[in-house]
């Protein structure tokens, strides 16, 4: 295959980037070894930052934050709920850094209200009694699903493609640029060869493993960072701690959930990263310290995201490692690669902003003039991204009322017709539809049975459309089922310690699975 | 409030407890049961004795009673190992008696284990076998051409995925899909079976599948072939085809366990049992002469029962007999020590799947020779005190395939041995 | 034997619709020496259920309320009336914001609620108060071969968490109390289904359906007549099924408890207001 | 001259009003089977059904009901003794006055020979039977305001009536009182019927009148023996004849004595003319609006009491049944008995809705069948009706004989025809889809009682384990071949939709409406979700955002 841009990666980076391409009019591949937002890009929280939280440690990336959030809050209203976000200290925390934090917020340019003690627990009832402080920020939420499936979607409109389940497994290098890209199909273990003229390393935790494919070198720190779903929605806006950057600090919104989280923790691989148990729980201590309901609510997942820092070498923790991006064009490095550029670090809600410089110093590469039109250009908003939208499903199953299309999720209610939707834009795509790329597409297994009956509801539709074929049914529960329990085991008491015995119940007693799994 | 004196106290109404209840009824000693029908409402409605051991290999077992050698002198801790193979046999003979009596009998591959298919194109390695059932597992050793019928509407089922998962093992299976007759929409299973107690559609249902048959020599449904009639549906539908006809498990909970609840359900109390079903043990204290005093029933007791002995057969975390939080695990009514491991990161395992199987699936009550549990130090807590059932420590019922046969042994053993 | 005195609770559609519910209840209880205190009660708050919660518990609580003041424990032959009372009992208990705002109401009339007031279902008292022995005693006329399909209602038996009515999964007290007449009780699937009545008149196709199913049912389980002790539920399998009762089926005749027990005590079919069935159910006299 | 003019003029009012009352008898159509005859239809039934019944048997059992519940008013006896004193002493009371009084020039005139209203017994009677009135107003007046039920609604008409009698009896005992002491009066009667102008035997009569009869005289005459004799003497000549001792009068008597030391001014202003002007009018004024208001039971409880004396509504023919209907609403005397004893009553302590009382919603079944309400009232009226147990309390108890029963079932399928069906038929016309946007909770003020226990508390929904028994055990989806045709949604759905803060979308759905509260779903969950209360619960919050009265947020 040839084309201008080859593209490594599809989190939030990679997809915006090839449709920041796509609107310059530049040719271009995006490659992803798994699915969309396998990464950080969906290991997070969602939050679209004021930037308040950056203004002792980073008041650069502080304001970064401030505008891009007001442009994309323009450019893609559908993904973001602008719920507003509340900045609280409860008696024991840092009282010099809550005087600062107004100072170093007008510095930041970022804007902040004081909050009198006896309204905020009006506008937050689970707020804790013990609050001594509280602000009003600029705070969104954004589904990070929604943003990329859009992004990508729009990319491939305007004539990009996209390689799901492709990894790169090398890079032939002639006198310093790279002539080929090998990679191979994760699923059937299919080799290609892409010809491109400049390679964009956006593949986020792992840039520096690709980027050494090439013989380039990155120095990255990994920052492992947890996050719990609890099952109902406990705060309107976003609660964050007003205390300097740690642990279990920030509760977003979700629809009809919220997202507690986070932790940071160094790890020496990207790969194999699991929301540990001691996390877990140190989180919620946290958490409930600000919002004392979350020591007795129901968490229904946890979830982690690998943070890629680029190092300058600093020391201490992760978080005072800058948050803003690296922009790493290779052709400047001792032992060069002309046409390798690598992107990484930063936060979902400069994405944007992270795309617009890389495909500026791509267009330079390519020596094409076009600039950058995502700015003005709003994101359009593409019918097959929207099914992540919690409640959105049983709203549209209910006032369409077609007697025939039956749920297959009884808890986030989802029926066959957003199956077959997702099944046919993953084939219009030209990628085979399985039942993870369906969850990750949906609501399907997010509620609180967690697969326990529709993944074989979802499965045994699949074969009557005859989407499945053989048994790749079996093998296809067992990787579901999987990875739903990557995000139950942590918090597997009391229960939801219940409910999984009912999963392992039938799936095992009686289906036998663990005896089929590969 | 209601004051009731006892010998035995069943505390549970899963198949344990169940099973407790029978033997002790049928001993005629008086017996009063409370419980949440909770678990047996997810019974499969097959009744395993031992499938698999040791789980790690996942070796299937065609002899339980091999097996069951097998596993005791491997793990001597596990709850079989407190019985002998005879006890289990008589055990699972005198449960099986009943359930026939009780109209829904149940049949066995001889002293074999029998093999069936699950909804999932799975096949499963059992024991006890719904008669309704059997000739799946005839035809399904056999490979006889066979015909596969699902119904439109009834979820989690589709013949398709389990002809395509067998295709390479049983190629003559083939598969077709109906409208249940009267039925548009979506299809619960215990909808159909009810409908076809009471006589409706059982002769459209055949004229259905009739044209389908062709020279397919057997046919199998989704087991939905009523709840107290399913004998005399069976017979109709096999005369009407002319073949032999067989259910076919489906998803949980299933009406093959909804047979099983409502025999327990309606025969017990006629047997003597004085069932408080879909109430709990509120407070329990044993008092000075080793009896036993128990509050019963919801938000506010109701009833006082005052009982010699006690069993204890209240399930695990589904059946809330256990209860974990962040720190541990507790036994819920007398809150006795539970076998556990040290800390909750060992609970699981990272991965679902793990051929060890969850180490929490063995935690549990620990008990002596006679189902007494005891503390850390192997001494018995109260002398008449007695537990069952998926209670008990040093198994995994779910990745060894023996939930039912451990909870009928159980029970017999902890009834057998009382003084 | 002493006379024990019930305050008589029929409950709102006994006096219209349903007479011989009243009449074989008085002569049965007039047997057994039961004597029935007829002081005016209101309304048990179930119909109103549908609109609101509070009011249907403030409706029943007063009932109890006077129950208390009488100090006579409460009896009703409507299984309806019967688990609203019983309902209201559970929540005035447990629910103190409710109970604050029934008593304030009831406190206008000088009346207030108070724990512990016995609720009775005319089953409930022949099974537990008289008990079947002395029951069996005045039986004078057993109706032997006579094979009786019991059906339950809804309202007594669940939640019966709450109504404590019996074994709300697999009760009992009916086919034993069917026993004490010499009949036979036949086992049948639906015995613990719902009669349909409810949805009379707001969904008739559906309330005919349920109704249709456990009529089928019972006859296929040999039943010859089927026996109620329920307002609600004899109205929908007398009057709604004779309505419904097309050429091609021959109805299931509907017999009410105390017209069953009231024969087999020997009491004269008019007095039981046999008559008064829409579908009629002649016993084989000897 | 002017009096009788306006005497005639308010007697032919009265009649025109009685026609017109009458008229509505056979106009106002209520029920269904007024849609099957036309007034006129209805009026030809019922003249030629009354020969049939005057010459008959019937017409004894007519003659007894009016003896018996009319004369003897027996019912209201059998209910409370006081209340039939009341009504009695009015009743009797005024009617005798009419006859030996208000008509006294036509009929006793003709009669006796000697008639004079001052002479005995007429002047005692006169006195007695105002007093008796007087004594059932008392009654009426306490009563209306110490009864519960009552005092809560109290009408103009209920007090109207009661003044419009006051105001007569206290103006005739006043007026009495007046001319009894009133010297003009006095020397006018001289005049007319003596003519004598020798003054000292003029008072002597004073002399006699003055302690006789407690005229007062600006100049006292002289009380000494021979004046005494002379004028009793002279008093039998001339005036015995029409006067008998004032002591008969005995509330006008004491009265007369109170006000003599303001006899002196109220003879010059010639108070008694006032009085006998107002105490005239005020009895046209009763005349005229005797059709318009409660008055006019004098003549519609009769009619009502002989017609159910026949026997109840059901019984007859279908286009007689819209008639008696009509005459039962004008029969009501909002006496009040059927709410004191309704079965739902304790209800409208909870739910306010007056109409869910017997004698507050008869007048507004009146206002229906005249097609008087607004959207509001129908709504308010049919909650109202539904919320009636037919137990038929009411039309047991009711005094004139009205059968409320059948009212209410006429008037509520009056209700379900022109589009007030109650909540089941009212979601039913409406998709679920409209019936979110038409009640979302944004709109609507929050409930004051009834706030919701189960919805809208995740507690309720934590321990589902999604594991479709409430579904599967229920009667309901089973009985439908399509469930999400019929119904919408199952009971799980539901529970799901709660989960997910979906709750406009679960009001209108069917199976909300058509679940037979049977408790098998929460009888047999597992995990112990109230699942039937919380349909239950839903229902009551779709009550109350039905409800056009519920206060809607700006």
């Amino acid at each position: 295959m040839h084309t201008q841009v080859l593209i490594i990666g599809g989190g939030a980076t990679g997809t915006g980037l090839a449709r920041d391409l796509a609107l310059r009019g530049v040719e271009c591949i995006l490659a992803e070894k798994q699915d969309i937002n396998a990464g950080a890009s969906g290991g997070n929280h969602g939050l679209l930052h004021s930037g308040a939280r950056y203004v002792a440690t980073d008041p650069a990336s502080a304001c970064e934050c401030k505008l891009e959030g007001r442009l994309l809050k323009k450019m893609a209203p559908h993904c973001i709920e602008t719920t507003g976000g509340l900045f609280v200290a409860v008696a024991g925390d840092d009282e010099n850094y809550i005087a600062d934090f107004p100072g170093m917020c007008t510095q930041a340019h970022i804007d902040v209200q004081p909050v009198d003690l006896h309204t905020a627990p009006e506008m937050e009832p689970a707020l804790s009694e013990k609050l001594i402080a509280a602000y009003a920020v600029e705070d969104a939420t954004i589904d990070p699903f929604k943003l990329s499936l859009d992004n990508i979607a729009h990319a491939q409109m305007l004539g990009a493609r996209l390689l799901r389940h492709t990894r790169v497994t090398g890079f032939q290098v002639n006198d310093h640029a790279i002539q080929k890209v090998r990679l191979r199909n994760q699923v059937d273990g299919k080799e290609l060869i892409i010809e491109a003229k400049v390679v964009v390393n956006a593949s986020g935790a792992w840039a520096a493993e690709v980027a050494a494919l090439a013989g380039a070198e990155i120095q990255m720190v990994y920052s492992k960072g947890s996050l719990l779903v609890t099952q109902e929605r406990i705060s309107r806006q976003v609660i964050n701690r007003l205390r300097p950057a740690t642990n279990g600090d920030i509760l977003v919104p979700g629809g009809t959930v919220s997202i507690l989280g986070t932790t940071s923790e160094r790890t020496a691989s990207p790969d194999a990263i699991y929301p540990e148990i001691h996390e877990v729980d140190h989180i919620i201590e946290q958490g409930a310290a600000m919002l004392p309901i979350l020591a007795r609510t129901r968490y229904i997942r946890a979830y982690c995201g690998v943070r890629p820092l680029i190092s300058q070498g600093e020391v201490g923790d992760d978080r005072s490692v800058s948050r803003g991006f690296a922009l790493i064009d290779h052709s400047e490095d001792a032992h060069p690669i002309r046409n390798l550029i690598t992107i990484s670090g930063g936060k979902l809600t400069t994405f944007r902003l992270m795309a617009e410089k890389t495909a500026d110093r791509v267009c330079r590469h390519l020596g094409v003039a076009a600039s950058c039109r995502t700015r003005t250009e709003p994101l359009p908003n593409t019918v097959e991204a929207r099914w992540t939208e919690p409640g959105l499903a049983p709203n549209m199953w209910i006032r369409k009322n077609d007697p025939q299309d039956k749920l297959l999720c009884e808890c986030e209610m989802v029926p066959q017709s957003v199956v077959d939707a997702i099944v046919s834009s993953l084939r219009k795509r030209g990628s085979r539809p399985n039942m993870r790329a369906i969850g990750l597409r949906s609501r399907i297994g997010k509620g609180p049975c967690q697969g326990t009956f529709c993944s074989l509801r979802v499965a045994s539709y699949l074969y009557d459309r005859a989407v499945f074929s053989d048994d790749e049914g079996v093998q296809e529960l067992c990787a579901f089922l999987r990875e739903r329990w990557r995000g139950q085991r942590p918090l597997l008491w009391d229960m939801p310690l219940a409910q999984a015995e009912l999963m392992e119940a039938m799936h095992c007693g009686l289906f036998g699975l663990e005896l089929e799994a590969e | 409030m209601k004051q009731i004196d006892t010998e035995i106290m069943v505390i549970g109404s899963g198949m344990a407890g169940m099973a407790a209840a029978l033997f002790s009824a049928q001993r005629g000693i008086e017996t009063v049961q409370v419980g949440i029908t909770g678990e047996i409402n997810f019974a499969s409605g097959l009744l395993d004795l031992l499938g698999v051991h040791p789980v790690s290999d996942g070796t299937r077992w065609q002899d339980p009673w091999a097996a069951i050698g097998q596993l005791v002198s491997d793990e001597p801790r596990h709850p079989y190992g407190r019985l002998s193979v005879d006890q289990v046999r008589t055990a699972m003979d005198q449960c099986l008696a009943f359930l026939e009596t009780a109209g829904l009998p149940y049949q066995t591959n001889g002293h074999q284990n029998a093999k069936i298919v699950t909804p999932a194109g799975t096949v499963k390695t059992t024991f006890g076998v719904p008669r309704s059932m059997f000739a799946g597992v005839t035809v399904l050793a056999e490979k006889t051409p066979t015909l596969l019928v699902d119904f439109e509407g009834l979820r989690g089922f589709s013949a398709r995925q389990i002809a395509q998962t067998l295709g390479p093992v049983w190629p003559t299976l083939k598969v077709a899909r109906i409208a249940f007759p009267g039925a548009g929409g979506e299809l619960l299973a215990e909808h159909a079976a009810r409908a076809l107690d009471v006589q409706i559609h059982r002769s459209s249902l055949a004229d259905a599948i009739q044209p389908l048959v062709g020279s397919c020599r057997a046919v199998g449904l989704p087991a939905v072939l009523g709840i107290y009639r399913t004998a005399e549906i069976l017979a109709d539908l096999e005369s009407r085809l002319g073949v032999p006809v067989f259910e076919v498990p489906t998803m949980l909970p299933a009406v093959t366990g909804l047979r099983l609840r409502e025999a327990f359900e309606q025969q017990l109390p006629r047997l003597g049992v004085r069932a408080f079903y879909q109430q709990k043990v509120m407070e329990a204290e044993v008092l000075s002469d080793g009896s036993f005093r128990f509050l019963v029933g919801n938000e506010d007791a109701q009833i006082c029962v005052r009982a010699q002995r006690t069993i204890m057969a209240s399930g695990r975390f589904f059946g809330k007999g256990l209860r974990a939080d962040r720190i541990g695990i507790r036994e819920t009514i007398f809150n006795l020590p539970v076998h556990q491991p040290a800390e909750r990161t060992l609970w699981h395992n990272k991965d679902l799947l793990h051929p060890d199987g969850h180490p929490i699936n063995r935690a549990g009550l620990s008990v002596d020779s006679r189902f007494r549990p005891t503390d850390a130090g192997g001494k018995v807590i109260h002398d008449n005190l007695y537990a069952a059932g998926s209670i008990l420590a040093h198994q995994d019922w779910m990745r060894q395939k023996c939930g039912s046969g451990l909870a009928i042994a159980t029970a017999y053993g902890a009834l057998s041995q009382m003084k | 034997m002493a006379i024990r005195t019930y305050l008589y609770f029929p409950g709102c559609k006994i006096p219209r619709f349903l007479p011989q519910y009243g009449r074989s209840t008085q002569a049965v209880m007039a047997q057994l020496g039961i004597a029935l205190d007829e002081t005016e009660l209101n309304c048990c708050g179930y119909p109103v259920r549908h609109e609101s919660f509070t009011a249907a518990m403030t409706a029943a609580a007063r009932n109890l309320a006077i129950a208390d003041a009488k100090g006579l424990p409460l009896m009703t032959p409507c299984k309806c009336c019967y688990g609203n009372l019983k309902h209201a009992d559970y929540w005035m208990r447990l629910d103190s914001g409710l109970r604050r705002q029934v008593n304030a109401t009831l406190a206008a009339e000088g009346l207030s609620w108070r724990e512990d007031t016995p609720i009775h279902h005319l089953l409930t008292v022949l099974d537990a108060d008289v008990g079947s022995r002395r029951l069996q005693m005045l039986i004078s006329r057993p109706l032997t071969d006579l094979r009786v399909a019991a059906h339950y209602g809804c309202h007594a038996l669940r939640p019966g968490k709450i109504t404590q009515f019996d074994n709300p999964l697999s009760p009992t007290i009916f086919e034993r109390l069917v026993a004490v007449t010499g009949a036979t009780a036949v086992e049948w699937p639906l015995r613990l289904d719902c009669c349909g009545h409810p949805l009379w008149e707001k969904n008739n196709r559906f309330s005919t359906a349920l109704m249709a199913n456990k009529i089928v049912d019972a006859r296929q389980s040999g039943a010859q007549v089927l026996t109620t002790a329920c307002t609600y539920c004899q109205l929908q399998f007398d009057v709604v099924q004779a309505e419904q009762a097309s050429a091609s089926v021959d109805p299931l005749p509907a017999v009410l408890y105390t017209q069953l027990l009231g024969i087999a005590m020997g009491l004269p079919p008019e007095i039981l207001g046999l008559d008064d069935n829409r579908i009629q159910w002649i016993p084989d006299t000897p | 001259m002017f009096l009788t003019y306006c005497a005639y003029l308010s007697l032919a009012v009265c009649v025109a009003g009685i026609l017109w009352r009458a008229r509505r008898w056979f106009f106002s159509a209520i029920g269904p089977e007024a849609r099957l005859s036309t007034p006129g239809q209805r009026m030809v039934v019922m003249f030629t059904a009354l020969p049939g019944i005057l010459f008959s048997r019937k017409i004894w059992t007519i003659f007894k009901a009016l003896m018996l519940d009319v004369l003897l008013q027996r019912q209201i006896f059998r209910q409370s003794v006081v209340r039939w004193i009341m009504h009695m002493g009015i009743c009797y009371g005024v009617l005798s006055l009419i006859l030996v009084h208000a008509l006294d020039d036509l009929i006793l005139a003709d009669l006796v020979t000697d008639y004079a209203a001052t002479r005995n017994p007429y002047l005692f009677l006169r006195n007695l039977l105002g007093s008796a009135v007087l004594v059932g107003l008392a009654i009426a007046v306490v009563r209306r305001h110490h009864v519960a039920v009552l005092k809560r609604f109290n009408t103009v008409w209920d007090r109207a009536i009661l003044v419009i009698l006051a105001i007569i009896i206290f103006s005739g005992i006043g007026l009495e009182a007046t001319r009894m002491i009133s010297a003009s009066l006095f020397e006018e009667m001289v005049a007319d019927y003596w003519g004598s102008d020798d003054t000292e035997e003029i008072t002597a009569l004073k002399s006699f009148w003055a302690q006789q009869f407690h005229v007062v005289f600006a100049t006292p005459p002289p009380l000494d023996a021979s004046h005494l004799d002379t004028g009793r003497q002279l008093h039998a000549d001339y005036c015995a004849g029409c006067h008998s001792s004032v002591r008969a009068a005995f509330v006008a008597l004491p009265l007369a004595k109170a006000i003599t030391p303001m006899a002196a001014i109220f003879d010059r202003m010639r108070i008694d003319t006032w009085l006998w002007y107002f105490h005239y009018l005020a009895s046209c004024l009763a005349l005229a609006v005797l059709p318009f208001g409660k008055l006019f039971h004098l003549f519609s409880v009769p009619l009502s009491l002989a017609v159910s004396s026949l026997g109840p509504a059901v019984g007859q023919r279908p286009e007689s049944r819209p008639i008696r209907r009509a005459m039962g609403l004008d029969a009501c005397t909002h006496c009040g008995v059927c709410s004191r004893h309704c079965s739902v009553t304790p209800i409208a302590t909870v739910i306010s809705n007056a109409t869910i009382l017997p004698s507050e919603k008869i007048a507004e079944v009146g206002r229906l069948a005249r097609d008087q309400l607004t959207i509001q009232r129908r709504w308010r009226l049919s909650q109202g009706s539904r919320t009636c147990t037919a137990c038929g309390r009411c039309s047991d108890l009711c005094p004139s004989g009205i059968d409320l029963q059948d009212l209410w079932s006429a008037s509520t399928a009056d209700l379900n025809r022109s589009g007030y069906p109650g909540p089941h038929g009212w979601i039913r016309n409406q998709s679920v889809e409209q019936w979110a946007d038409h009640a979302r909770e944004e709109i609507l003020a929050p409930a004051s009682t009834d706030r919701p226990r189960f919805t809208g508390n995740p507690n309720t929904f934590w321990a589902c384990v999604q594991c479709t028994t409430c579904t599967s055990v229920c009667p309901v989806v089973a009985a439908s071949d399509d469930p999400r045709r019929d119904l919408d949604m199952t009971p799980q759905q539901v529970m799901n939709l709660m989960r997910l803060e979906l709750k406009d979308l679960a009001l209108g759905c069917r199976m909300v409406w058509d679940c037979v509260t049977c408790y098998k779903c929460q009888e047999h969950c597992p995990q112990g979700v109230p699942v039937a209360d919380v349909l239950y619960e839903l229902r009551n919050e779709a009550c109350r955002r039905l409800d056009p009265a519920v206060p809607k947020k700006d």
